[in-house]
C-alpha cells in the first residue's frame, strides 16, 4: 500500500511578480480525508489549490503523493516539473473541479466524461461508456447525456464533477464548486459532493459554503494572506477559534 | 545563378520615380474611395430594399470580382465601344493613369462602404437611442453623433484598407502605368534580372506599408485614449 | 536532354498564338515541331508572357525560346541564339490618312511592346520627347492603337502585316514610313553554353534544305520571310 | 445568347484550374497560418521573431509582386539550396506551383493572424480542464483546442479565402491557365475585351457566392452545439 | 396652460413575436407627480417606459402628452409615428435616462451635455454653456468636464442626467438608473434625483430601489406579467397592498 500521506504539500510558497501570494503553507490528507480551505478573498486559497498539481508553478516547496515527490526543477522565478510523465500520471490521480466548469462546447455530455478514460487512460471504449452514464446517472443528469454544454440550462457542474471521477482519481480538488452557480442550482452539487464524502473519497475543497464545509469536513484550514492562520477540526474551527481573524470571518458570514 | 545588386543601385532612380507614381494613385483613389463610399454605406444601412439594393450590388460586384478584372474592364472593355470613344468621358477614359483611378476608387469604396457599415452598425444601439430621446432628426443623429463616433472605430480597419490598397495598385503596371510595379518590370526588360528589381520594389512597398501602419497606429493611440478599444471586425479584400 | 521544352508566347500571331482549343499555334510552333521531328527528340510547346521568356529560360522553366525574338547584344548577353531563322524588320503603324514626321514625333503618343526590339528602339530613341506606353501583349497594343489611345505604334512588319489582313482593321490604318532594321534576325534562344544550340542549326539547315522550311513559310505568307 | 466565339470550353477549363489553385493554396496557407499562429504564441522567442517578419513581409508586399518573386526566384533558392546537397538537377516550379506557394505564403501570413486571435479566444479554463486530467499537450490541441480554434477562426478564414479565390488571377501573368489568362488569350483573339472580361468578372463572382455557401454551411456545423437549442 | 395630464398613456399594449409583454397599461402624471414602476423582472417595465416616447413602437395604445395626441399609423403589426415632426418635438421634451448611461464616448462630458441644446434646440453657445455648467455643477461633477467618458471611474450617471436636464425636458423618465452602479454610486445618484423630485419635476421612475420609491413617490404603480396589478400612494402599497402577488415582491425585496 502507499507509503505516505494520499497527499502532502510542504512549505508552498507562490510569488507573482513581486507579490508573494502564498507564503508557506503546509498540508497533509489521509485517505478518506475532507479538508476544508477557507479564507476571505485574495487571500490565496485557489492559488494553493492550483499549486498542487500545478496549474500554478510554485516559487518554492514540495509536494508528494502517496509518498513520492513531485520531481521539480527550478526556472527563472519558480520551480517546473522535471519529469513530464511523472506529473502526467499524478495529474491523472488527482481530480480538479473548477468554479467555472470549463467543460468542452464542442463535445456533448457523454463526450466530455468519456474523454478522459477513453483517450488519456485508454481504456475500453464499452468499459467508459457504461461507467460515464453510471456517472452521469448519480449525478442525476444521465437524460441529457447527448446535449452540449451551453443547451444545458443548469447542471453543468454535475457534468464537470462526472468528468474528474471518470478518470477515477484518488484525491479530488474543488475549488468553490458552487460559486458561479444560481441558488437553486447549489444546493444540488453540494448534495452530490456530500455523497462524494460520504463514500469516502479523499477531497480538498475551497469553499464559502460554511454549514457545507462544517458538516462535510474532517479538518477545516482558515488561510489569511498566504499563510494558514487556523486549522483542526470543523468543531474547533467554528466553534471556537484561536486566531481573532478566523473569528471574525466566521462571524461575517453567519 | 548568383544575385547582382548592382543593377538596383543603378536603376534606384527609376524605382522612385515608380514609387512616386504608387503613391499618387493610391492617396488619390482612397480619398475618392471614402467620398463615395460614405452614400454607399448609408444607403446600403437604409431598411428600404429599394434604396439598399442597388448599393448591395455595387458591393458583391467589385468584393467578388478581382481587381485585375476590373481594371482591364475599365481600360480595355469600355475603349471596345465606339460610342464610348466619342463621349465627353474619353478625355479622361483613355488616359491609364484615370483608369487605374476609376478601377480602384470603385474597388476601395465598395470595400470602405462595408468598413463604414460595420463601423456604423457597432456603435451600441444605446448611444443612438440617446440621440432618438433627445429629439434628434435622422440627419442630425447621422451628422452630430454618428460618423464622427464611427470615425473612431473606423481606424484600425481602414489602416489595413490603406495598405491593401496599396498593394493592389502594383495590378496599374498591367495598363502600361509606369507605377513601382510597373517601373521594375520596364527594368527588367533591359537588364534580365527580375529577382533582384522585383526583391528590391518588393522592399520599398514594404518600407511604405510599414510607415502606413505606423502612422495609424499613432491615432489609434491617441483615439483609444479616450475611447477605450473599439475594434470591430475587418472586412477583407482582395 | 531526352526531351526538351520549348517556350513561345502565344500572343504574336501569327508567328505564335493560342487557338480555341487552348493549343499554341503559328509559324513559330510549327517551326519547332519540325525541328523536333528532325532531331528526333520528345518536345513540349509551353507558353509564358513575353517578358518572363528570357528569365525563365536562365532559370531553367524551359530549354529553348523560339518566339520569334530578335538576336539582339543585349539578349546575347543573357542567352546565346542558333542561327536566324527568319528575319524581320520594324514598322511604323498608324490610322489611314494621318501623316507623320517619323523623325520627328515630339509629342505624340507611341506605343510598343515591353521588352522587344521595338520597344528598345523607342526607348533609344524617343526617351523624352514622346510619351512611351509599353505593354505586356502585342495584342493590348493593338487594342488601344484602335481605341485611339496610342497615335502610333512600332513593331515588327511581319505580325502586323497580319494583323492588317486579317483583323478587318486593314480599311483604317496602314503602316507609316518604310520597314527598317532589317538586319534584324530572329533566332532560337537557348540557355549559354548550351549545345542544344548546334542541334538546332543542325536541324535548321535541314529544314532549310528540304522544303519543308517552304512550305511552312507559304502557309503564313506569300512571300519567303527567310 | 452569348456569343463566346468557341472560347467557352476554354474558359470552363481555366474556371476547373482556378478552382485546383484556390484549393491547393487554401492547404498549404492553413498549414502555415496555424504554424505561424503557434509560433507567435509560443515562448521561444526565435520562432516569435521569425513568424513576425514573415506575416510582416508578405502583409507589405503586392501578392502580384509574391508571385513574380517566387516565380522567377524560387528555382534559384531551391536549386542552390538543393546543391549544397549534392543534388544538381532540374528542380521545376512552374506557374501552378509558384502560384499555390505565393498564394499559399499570403493566405498563411493572414490567417497566422486569424488563428492566433482564435487561439487566444479560447478561455484558459479550457485548456486546464485538459490539463487537469493528465491530457498530454499534442492531445490537448487537438482534441480540444482545435476544434474550438475551427469555430472561432472560421468566419475570418472564410474571408481569407474569398480573397485568394480573386487573388488566383494574379498567377496568370506567370502563365497560368487560369479564367484570367483564358479570357486575355480570347481577348487577344476576339478583340472583344468588355465581353470577355465580364464573363471572367461573373465566373468569380460565381465561385465567390459558392464558396460564401460553403462557408456558411461549414460555419452553421461548426457552431453546432456552442448557441443554446 | 396645458389642456391635459402632462403624459398619458392609454391602453398600451406590446408583443414582441408571439410574446405580449404588455397587455393593456394605462397611466396618467400631472405636473409635479412623481410616479414609481415596479415589477418583477420580466413584467415590463422598460417596454412600459420605451414605449412612451416610441424607443419600442406600441401594437396598440395612445399616448397624449399635455392633451395633445401622438398621431400614430399601423404598420405591419405595431403603431409608429406618422409625423416625424411632432414625434422629434415630444421627445425634446420628455428626457430619458437609461440604465446603461450611454454616453456619447468621443465626447467630453461638457460636450455631451451640450450637444442637445446647442444643435438640436439650437440655442445661443454661450448660454448653452452657461446652463451646462450650471448643471454639472449641481450633478457634482463640474470639475471633470473636459474628460471624456471612459476616463470617468464613477459618474457617468450623473452626467446623464446632466444631458438630460440640458434640455429642459418637461417630463423625466427614469430606466434603473441605479442598477449598473456600484452601491457607493448609487447613494449619490438617488440623491441628484431626490433634489429633482424636490424641484416639482414630473418623473416616471422605473426602479428596484423600495425605499427611495416610498420616499420621492407621488404614485406607485406595481406591474405583473404586463398589467397594472396594483397602484396607489406609496403608503398604500407599500403598507397595506390589496393584491398577493404585490405583497409578495414587497416583502421579498425588504
Ligand atoms: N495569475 C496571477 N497573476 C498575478 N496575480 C495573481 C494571479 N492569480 C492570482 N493572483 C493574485 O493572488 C492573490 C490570491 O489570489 P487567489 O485567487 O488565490 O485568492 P482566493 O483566495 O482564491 O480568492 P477568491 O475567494 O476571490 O477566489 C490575489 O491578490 C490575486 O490578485
Ligand atoms: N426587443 C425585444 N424582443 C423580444 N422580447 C423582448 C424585447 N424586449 C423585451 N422583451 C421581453 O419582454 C419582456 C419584458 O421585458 P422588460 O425589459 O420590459 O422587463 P422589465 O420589467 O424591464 O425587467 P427587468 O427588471 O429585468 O429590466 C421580457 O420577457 C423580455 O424578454
Ligand atoms: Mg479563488
Ligand atoms: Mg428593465
Amino acid at each position: 500500500m502507499s507509503k505516505g500521506p494520499a497527499l502532502e504539500l510542504r512549505d508552498i510558497h507562490k510569488t507573482f511578480g513581486d507579490h508573494e501570494v502564498l507564503k508557506g503553507i503546509s498540508l497533509e490528507a489521509r485517505d478518506g480525508d475532507v479538508i476544508s480551505i477557507l479564507g476571505s478573498s485574495g487571500s490565496g486559497k485557489s492559488t494553493f489549490l492550483r499549486c498542487i498539481n500545478l496549474l500554478e508553478n510554485p516559487t518554492r516547496g514540495e509536494i508528494l503523493f502517496n509518498g513520492e515527490a513531485l520531481n521539480l526543477k527550478p526556472g527563472e522565478c519558480d520551480l517546473y516539473a522535471s519529469d513530464m510523465k511523472q506529473l502526467t500520471r499524478m495529474r491523472q490521480k488527482i481530480g480538479f473541479v473548477f468554479q467555472s466548469f470549463n467543460l468542452w462546447p464542442h463535445m456533448t455530455i457523454l463526450q466530455n466524461v468519456m474523454e478522459g478514460p477513453l483517450h488519456v487512460l485508454k481504456r475500453p471504449k464499452q468499459e467508459v461508456l457504461e461507467y460515464a452514464e453510471y456517472l452521469l446517472n448519480k449525478v442525476g443528469i444521465a437524460d441529457k447525456k447527448h446535449m452540449y454544454p451551453n443547451q444545458l440550462s443548469g447542471g453543468q457542474q454535475r457534468v464537470a464533477i462526472a468528468r474528474t471521477l471518470a478518470m477515477d482519481p484518488q484525491v479530488l480538488l474543488f475549488d468553490e464548486p458552487t460559486s458561479a452557480l444560481d441558488p437553486e442550482l447549489v444546493g444540488e452539487v453540494l448534495g452530490v459532493m456530500r455523497g462524494l464524502a460520504d463514500e469516502g473519497r479523499t477531497m480538498l475543497i475551497v469553499t464559502h459554503e460554511m454549514n457545507f464545509a462544517r458538516e462535510v469536513s474532517s479538518e477545516v484550514v482558515f488561510l489569511h494572506q498566504g499563510l494558514v492562520e487556523e486549522k483542526g477540526t470543523p468543531d474547533k474551527v467554528f466553534g471556537s477559534p484561536d486566531s481573532e481573524r478566523c473569528k471574525a470571518f466566521i462571524s461575517s458570514v453567519f | 545563378m548568383e544575385l547582382d545588386f548592382s543593377v538596383v543601385i543603378e536603376y534606384f532612380p527609376r524605382l522612385l520615380i515608380g514609387t512616386w507614381t504608387t503613391i499618387e494613385l493610391v492617396i488619390l483613389s482612397i480619398v475618392l474611395g471614402a467620398i463615395v463610399a460614405l452614400p454607399v454605406a448609408l444607403a446600403r444601412i437604409s431598411k428600404n430594399p429599394w434604396i439598399s439594393s442597388l448599393p448591395f450590388a455595387f458591393i458583391f460586384f467589385f468584393r467578388g470580382t478581382p481587381l485585375l478584372v476590373q481594371i482591364f474592364l475599365v481600360y480595355y472593355g469600355a475603349s471596345q465601344f465606339e460610342a464610348v470613344r466619342e463621349s465627353f468621358l474619353w478625355p479622361v477614359l483613355r488616359e491609364p493613369f484615370w483608369c487605374a483611378i476609376i478601377a480602384f476608387t470603385l474597388n476601395t469604396s465598395a470595400y470602405t462602404a462595408e468598413i463604414f457599415r460595420g463601423a456604423i452598425q457597432a456603435i451600441p444601439e444605446g448611444e443612438v437611442e440617446a440621440c432618438k430621446v433627445m429629439g434628434m432628426t435622422k440627419a442630425q443623429m447621422y451628422r452630430r453623433i454618428l460618423l464622427p463616433r464611427a470615425f473612431g472605430i473606423v481606424l484600425p480597419a481602414y489602416g489595413n484598407e490603406i495598405i491593401l490598397m496599396l498593394k493592389a495598385s502594383a495590378l496599374a503596371s498591367t495598363i502600361t502605368l509606369l507605377d513601382l510595379t510597373g517601373m521594375a518590370r520596364t527594368i527588367i526588360a533591359r537588364t534580365y534580372t527580375p529577382i533582384e528589381i522585383f526583391l528590391a520594389a518588393g522592399a520599398i512597398y514594404l518600407a511604405i506599408s510599414i510607415v502606413v501602419i505606423y502612422i495609424f497606429r499613432i491615432i489609434e493611440k491617441r483615439q483609444n485614449r479616450y475611447l477605450g478599444s473599439l475594434s470591430i471586425k475587418v472586412p477583407d479584400k482582395g | 536532354a531526352d526531351s526538351i521544352k520549348i517556350a513561345t508566347e502565344g500572343a504574336w500571331a501569327p508567328f505564335n498564338y493560342i487557338d480555341d482549343n487552348g493549343k499554341p499555334q503559328g509559324f513559330d510552333v510549327d517551326i519547332a515541331w519540325a525541328l523536333c521531328e528532325k532531331m528526333d527528340v520528345e518536345c513540349q510547346v509551353v507558353t509564358q508572357d513575353w517578358d518572363g521568356l528570357i528569365p525563365g529560360l536562365k532559370v531553367r522553366k524551359f530549354d529553348a525560346i523560339i518566339a520569334s525574338m530578335s538576336i539582339t547584344e543585349e539578349r546575347l548577353k543573357q542567352v546565346d541564339f542558333s542561327d536566324k531563322y527568319y528575319s524581320g524588320g520594324l514598322r511604323f503603324l498608324a490610322p489611314k490618312g494621318k501623316s507623320f514626321d517619323l523623325e520627328n514625333l515630339d509629342g505624340k503618343v507611341i506605343g510598343a511592346q515591353r521588352a522587344t526590339l521595338a520597344a528598345q528602339y523607342l526607348e533609344d530613341n524617343y526617351t523624352g520627347k514622346s510619351t512611351l506606353k509599353f505593354y505586356d501583349t502585342q495584342d493590348s497594343v493593338y487594342l488601344d492603337l484602335v481605341s485611339g489611345r496610342l497615335d502610333i505604334v512600332l513593331s515588327d512588319e511581319l505580325p502586323t502585316y497580319d494583323w492588317l489582313k486579317t483583323s478587318g482593321n486593314g480599311g483604317k490604318f496602314e503602316f507609316k514610313g518604310d520597314s527598317f532594321k532589317k538586319e534584324d534576325e530572329i533566332g532560337i534562344a537557348v540557355r549559354k553554353g548550351d549545345d542544344l544550340k548546334d542541334k538546332f542549326n543542325a536541324a535548321l539547315a535541314e529544314i532549310l534544305a528540304d522544303g519543308t522550311y517552304e512550305k511552312i513559310n507559304a502557309k503564313y505568307f506569300p512571300f519567303s520571310i527567310y | 445568347m452569348l456569343d463566346l466565339h468557341g472560347f467557352g470550353d476554354q474558359l470552363l477549363l481555366g474556371a476547373a484550374v482556378t478552382i485546383q489553385l484556390a484549393l491547393c493554396s487554401l492547404v498549404v496557407g492553413l498549414i502555415l497560418g496555424l504554424l505561424g499562429a503557434s509560433a507567435k504564441l509560443s515562448n521561444v522567442r526565435p520562432l516569435q521573431w521569425i513568424a513576425n517578419f514573415y506575416t510582416t513581409v508578405i502583409r507589405g508586399v503586392p501578392e502580384l509582386l509574391t508571385v513574380l518573386i517566387i516565380y522567377f526566384g524560387a528555382t534559384t533558392v531551391l536549386m542552390s539550396v538543393a546543391s549544397l546537397f549534392g543534388y544538381d538537377e532540374y528542380i521545376e516550379i512552374g506557374p501552378f506551383a509558384a502560384g499555390v506557394t505565393a498564394l499559399g505564403l499570403t493566405f498563411g501570413a493572414y490567417a497566422t493572424e486569424v488563428f492566433r486571435g482564435a487561439l487566444q479566444a479560447i478561455p484558459k479554463g479550457q485548456h486546464e480542464a485538459a490539463i487537469a486530467l493528465g491530457m498530454p499537450a499534442k492531445r490537448k490541441f487537438f482534441r480540444i483546442i482545435l476544434p474550438q480554434v475551427w469555430r472561432v477562426a472560421l468566419p475570418g478564414i472564410g474571408n481569407l479565402f474569398l480573397v485568394l479565390l480573386k487573388d488566383t488571377a494574379l498567377v496568370s501573368v506567370v502563365g497560368l491557365e487560369d479564367i484570367m489568362r483564358k479570357a486575355n488569350v480570347a481577348v487577344g483573339n476576339t478583340k472583344e475585351p468588355f465581353l470577355f472580361y465580364l464573363v471572367a468578372a461573373f465566373m468569380y463572382l460565381g465561385l465567390t457566392i459558392i464558396s460564401m455557401v460553403v462557408v456558411s454551411y461549414l460555419e452553421k456545423r461548426a457552431s453546432r452545439g456552442l448557441t443554446r437549442g
